[in-house]
């Protein structure tokens, strides 16, 4: 009985940190993290919520779950070669396309 | 049998999360690939047992993963996390 | 179970610890390590799927991905690890998003079930689709459309990482064994293992857990390894070969759909004789294209050792 | 009497583990806690492994398993070696080591982080 | 084998060419231009195909790999998918046309301008959108939103400088967190209505209070997405930072993508009693972003941010419909929807026309376009017809989508909304005469440091024209899409 519940708490659990931490800290990796915790928990969230007492897993939210690892895996690279290209660029760089005196 | 080995399966979860003090601690960067290391060497154990336990052919599979992507956090750690040259010029 | 509560105590905990922490490289140790506990979560959920790929991904590609940042990161804004950029926000907003997920969370905890679930009519029609592994006939089958479109994520993605990237510095002379005897044995060691089982585990997709994504992972984790030990060079930014073989998934998977539309009336509606046989072909060159869009994420979001770091552009 | 033997390995394994655990806590330094990491841990896992080994029903499912049990070694070995190396630089404090094309040492540094 | 041009090929190859035409750009560099400007004849040519076949046969649906909701995903065209495909693909062929000549370098000092990375990205983004158009399953949209995502991020960050890079790192991550919001909400919709096809959450009999969690989950998620007010804050600068034909792509059709999804899981997926709670909620956030959006746009310097904040100001009208559905849906869905389409074609125009004029004198802001509107005819001839549009004046298409949302409010007696129609059009009208009285009645010109090609000119004064087009032959639009209006009775 127990089962039932904790797991989807834990999953609660992971989108409410990761959501908090993804507002609350201004680092940009950080930001990255919480949005990947926020993700593990919707992903806890989407396989146990529909689950039975007794019954397997459902295929279709595992398979949702994985379409959603590989999107985020995605997502998490495209958002650190950002991090990394803004931290290389100085205010002001490369703006004459914009502005050319 | 099954109960022995749900039991032993908890104590090296019990076992895993105190090692994982390590990685709060530090206090030195290889500390904290130390205590990564266990985690892998203990999620490998405990897979394999939990397959056993809950009969689920598949989880050996996934310690078989496990076990073969052990050292490239390791790896990539050593060879591409060291710092920098600007590091270097400062300090200098 | 007490196994369970004490695994959502350590993967709760490790969240707590991983978004609190002011220490980067306690975070990536820690994010690998939450990676992992959470594959324990979807075995004990019975996904195993799942933990397949969080495995597969978490001990391999993402960790690796992070420590590179990281390291990028100190190179050239040495600055973003001062105290400055650690100051958090102020702690209205989180707590009031934290709650309102919290409170939605609780809501869909104590709503009650489907009174017509799904999984029951899927299972029953499993049997006439091209896998016999359920989550396999979802992924290729039931919402094939779905991976297929999912593959386009990645070759975004990738295209994205390589815009970003554009005019990256030559890549590093390849290591030779002399140079790092021990990491030379492993490579030669685990790296046709790792073939062979990525090879095991898309063919055993189609029947048990496993499949293009798991095998994908696993074969990007032995890129990285080699990539990393230096043992393998990175191709050239954009290399024909590179490019063709990261573009060729979607190109063959889109390819099929649109041949099926043609031939059998529907998009990915595997002809009856040998559905198989095309999620099988499907799910190889996948295999293939996802390894190498995942390896070439480590490639690029790190790219190789600069000499003259932060003076360049 | 098979089920106590299976036993009695578990019991010696989960000694292996724990053994690993403390000396990761207690250890004084990186060098003493790699050694008895490595080996407690792994020897812990060979105990599990032959106590499931016993328990398998094929010789498919041991083999994958020594397999299984051959790769970790094979990859604590390498990074505990790596790591060592990391970590003796870390201690020695040495200015740019680069013949080993290593500088952990600021690693570590950054690593500790603000404790 | 089916006939090529039935519509049950013609709906899934909407989505699929455009996806084969990425794969081969990603795969050549050097094929890539050849490949894009193929790929956007076909897609053009197969939306417009099935409009006529949709016109003539009414709605299609596609099963693909025929299993059929709930065991499978359906693609589905209706007039209102039909228009926005087509509008889609006009706009498509002038961007693909613009983008032939805008990366090529004239000014000395540039090198890469990146446009080898343009066409994947946009052909991607084209399949994404037209996916999303015919969608009908929450996860099939999740997954359609980040393709739509990725690219459009790599796309504000293509022109390479920190501004840019800046704004598209806050696009990405807020976009995840709204995507994963949304993504909560499929959870619940699926654990609670035990299907995922829009149409059957409705008749699931799902958990009332589940389905307004989840709604209000997936709304806020999809807000950040279409930049209502006041998570706008990513918008301008992102808009402003993209090179112009992603610009263009962004604010007249990504973030409208994002508002379609929302309009049709409040109209299509739940019951209409949700409605009421929410609706003056989203009416008020509208219309704020509708006055706020416009003054900020007036007190911009440069042409691309007085674009960027009109479109947080034109996004502000769209959510006005929500309040209006309820009492009067008839207007209120036709005249959202036509706003919605002209607004598309004249946004698109005015980016175009602002890069045309970056790329004639080396910059956008204000002071250095000053005078140039004589040496830039074409150009400005676009810029002013498009802001008609905006200001909502006939003949354009934006008068009688504004018009239908005039009456709807009127009629159902919140003339509140009304007022801030009005005097939103009045502030459009003030912040495109400013461009134009810079370029026009100010005297200092400076020379013409390039002289635009007919690409860069010719496709945006194409897409203004259309954008009147549309206001001019109203009657056939307007029947697809009353034939359309949703069935509010709960």
């Amino acid at each position: 009985m127990s089962d039932d519940v904790v797991f989807p708490l834990l999953g609660v659990f992971l989108f409410g940190v990761g959501f908090a931490a993804f507002v609350g800290r201004r680092h940009l990796l950080w930001k990255i993290i919480a949005v990947n915790v926020m993700a593990s928990g919707v992903s806890v969230l989407l396989l146990t919520l529909p689950r039975r007492a007794g019954e397997g897993v459902d295929p279709v939210p595992q398979a949702m779950v994985l379409t959603g690892i590989v999107v985020m895996v995605a997502a998490t690279a495209l958002a650190l070669a950002l991090a990394v290209r803004l931290a290389g660029l100085s205010p002001g760089d490369g703006r004459h396309r914009h502005t050319r005196e | 049998m099954s109960m022995a080995l749900h039991g032993f399966a908890l104590f090296l979860l019990l076992n895993v999360t105190a090692g994982l003090v390590r990685i709060a601690r530090g206090p030195t960067a290889p500390d904290r690939m130390l205590a990564a290391q266990l985690f892998g060497t203990t999620g490998v154990a405990i897979l394999l047992v939990l397959a056993e336990a809950l009969d689920v052919r598949a989880l050996r599979d996934v310690a078989l993963v496990f076990a073969l992507l052990a050292a490239v956090l390791a790896v990539a750690f050593v060879k591409r996390g060291r710092v920098s040259d600007h590091a270097r010029r400062n300090r200098a | 179970m007490a196994f369970d509560v004490a695994l959502c105590v350590l993967v709760a905990g490790l969240a707590l610890r991983l978004l609190t922490t002011r220490d980067l490289f306690e975070a990536v140790i820690l994010f690998v390590s939450f990676g992992l506990a959470l594959a324990l979560v979807w075995v004990r959920i019975g996904a195993v799927d799942v933990a397949l790929a969080e495995v597969a991904l978490g001990a391999g590609v993402t960790g690796a991905l992070l420590v590179n940042a990281r390291r990028r990161l100190e190179q050239k804004a040495p600055e973003w690890l001062e105290a400055a950029h650690y100051r958090p926000a102020a702690a209205v907003l989180p707590a009031l998003c934290g709650a309102f997920a919290g409170v939605a969370g609780l809501v869909a905890l104590t709503a009650p079930r489907a009174v017509q679930p799904l999984a029951p009519r899927i299972l029953e029609r499993v049997p006439d689709a091209a896998a016999t592994n359920p989550v396999t006939a979802v992924l290729l089958d039931f919402r094939a459309y779905d991976t297929l479109l999912e593959i386009g994520v990645l070759v975004a993605g990738i295209t994205a990482v390589w815009a970003l990237e554009r005019g990256r510095p030559a890549v590093p002379p390849a290591a030779t064994a002399e140079d790092e005897p021990v990491l030379a044995e492993l490579v030669r060691w685990i790296v046709p293992l790792t073939v062979m089982t990525a090879i095991y585990l898309t063919w055993l997709g189609a029947y048990e857990p496993g499949g293009a994504f798991q095998a994908g992972a696993l074969l990007a984790g032995a890129g990285v390894l080699m990539l990393a030990s230096g043992f393998l060079r990175p191709y050239a930014p954009h290399s024909p070969v590179l490019r063709t073989v990261v573009a060729a998934g979607l190109f063959v998977f889109a390819a099929a759909a649109l041949a099926t539309v043609f031939a059998e009336g529907a998009l990915l509606r595997y002809p009856a004789a040998g559905g198989y046989v095309w999620v099988l072909a499907i799910e190889a060159v996948l295999t293939v294209s996802i390894a190498a869009i995942l390896a070439e994420f480590f490639v690029d979001v790190p790219s190789a050792p600069q000499q003259a770091s932060g003076e360049q552009r | 009497m098979m089920d106590l033997l299976v036993l009695l390995l578990l019991a010696c394994g989960g000694f292996f583990f724990l053994a690993g655990t403390v000396g990761l806590l207690r250890f004084p330094d990186v060098l003493t806690r790699i050694h008895t990491l490595t080996k407690a841990d792994n020897l812990g896992l060979g105990f599990t492994v032959l106590a499931l080994a016993l328990l398998a029903d094929s010789w498919i499912v041991r083999a994958k398993l020594v397999l299984i049990w051959l790769l970790v070694i094979g990859a604590t070995a390498t990074t505990g070696h790596l790591i060592a190396r990391a970590g003796l630089e870390a201690r020695d404090g040495l200015e740019g080591r680069d013949e080993t094309g290593l500088e952990a040492r600021d690693g570590a540094r950054l690593g500790a982080g603000d404790h | 084998m089916s006939d090529i041009l039935s519509p049950d090929v013609l709906l899934p190859a909407v989505v699929l060419v455009p996806l084969l035409g990425a794969a081969v750009a990603v795969a050549s560099a050097r094929a890539a231009a050849a490949t894009a400007v193929i790929t956007a004849l076909l897609t053009a040519a197969i939306a417009v195909l099935l409009g006529r076949a949709v016109v003539a046969g009414g709605a299609v649906t596609h099963a693909a790999g025929a299993w059929g909701a709930p065991l499978g995903i359906e693609m589905h065209a209706d007039g209102v998918a039909v228009l926005l495909l087509v509008v889609t693909a006009a706009i498509g062929i002038c961007i693909t046309v613009y983008a032939t000549s805008y990366f090529r370098p004239i000014f000395e000092d540039e090198e890469d301008r990146g446009v080898r990375f343009f066409w994947p990205l946009w052909l991607l983004i084209w399949a994404a959108l037209n996916a999303i158009f015919v969608a009908t399953d929450l996860f099939n949209l999740y997954v359609c939103l980040e393709l739509l995502t990725l690219p459009a991020v790599a796309m504000v960050a293509l022109d390479g400088d920190r501004e840019a890079v800046a704004a598209a790192t806050r696009y990405l991550l807020l976009s995840i967190a709204g995507s994963l919001l949304f993504l909560l909400g499929v959870a619940i919709v699926y654990s609670g209505s035990g299907t995922l096809a829009l149409a059957a959450i409705r008749e699931s009999g799902m958990d009332a209070r589940a389905a307004a969690t989840a709604l209000t989950l997936m709304t806020t998620g999809l807000a950040v997405k279409a930049a209502l007010v006041p998570l706008h804050v990513w918008l301008p600068p992102a808009h402003a930072g993209a090179p112009a034909p992603g610009s263009a792509v962004l604010s007249g059709l990504v973030v409208k993508a994002a508002f379609i999804i929302v309009l049709r899981l409040w109209t299509e997926a739940f019951p209409g009693s949700l409605l009421a709670p929410g609706a003056d909620l989203l009416g008020v956030l509208g219309a704020i972003a509708v006055l706020w959006g416009s003054l900020l746009a007036l007190r911009q310097q440069r042409v691309k941010l007085v674009i960027a904040y009109s479109t947080v100001a034109q996004v502000g009208y769209l959510f006005l419909v929500f309040p209006l559905l309820l009492e009067a849906p008839g207007p209120a869905w036709s005249g959202t929807m036509y706003h919605l389409l002209s607004h598309a074609l004249a946004k698109a125009a005015l980016f175009l026309a602002a890069g045309a004029m970056l790329r004639a004198m080396g910059s956008d802001r204000l002071d250095d376009i000053a005078g140039v509107g004589q040496k830039l005819p074409m150009t400005f001839a676009a810029f002013g017809i498009a802001g008609l549009n905006l200001a909502g004046m006939p003949p354009s298409g934006g008068f009688i989508g504004k018009w239908l949302l005039l009456t709807a409010a009127l009629s159902s007696g919140q003339w509140w909304w009304a007022v801030v129609i009005a005097i939103g059009s009045l502030l459009a009208a003030a912040y495109v005469l400013l461009v134009l009285r810079a370029a026009f009645l100010q005297p200092r010109a400076r020379p013409l440091r390039h002289q635009p090609p007919w690409q860069l000119t010719a496709p945006a004064l194409a897409l203004a024209l259309l954008s009147v087009v549309l206001g001019v032959w109203a009657e056939p639009p307007l029947l697809l899409l009353g034939a359309t209006a949703p069935d509010l009775a709960p």
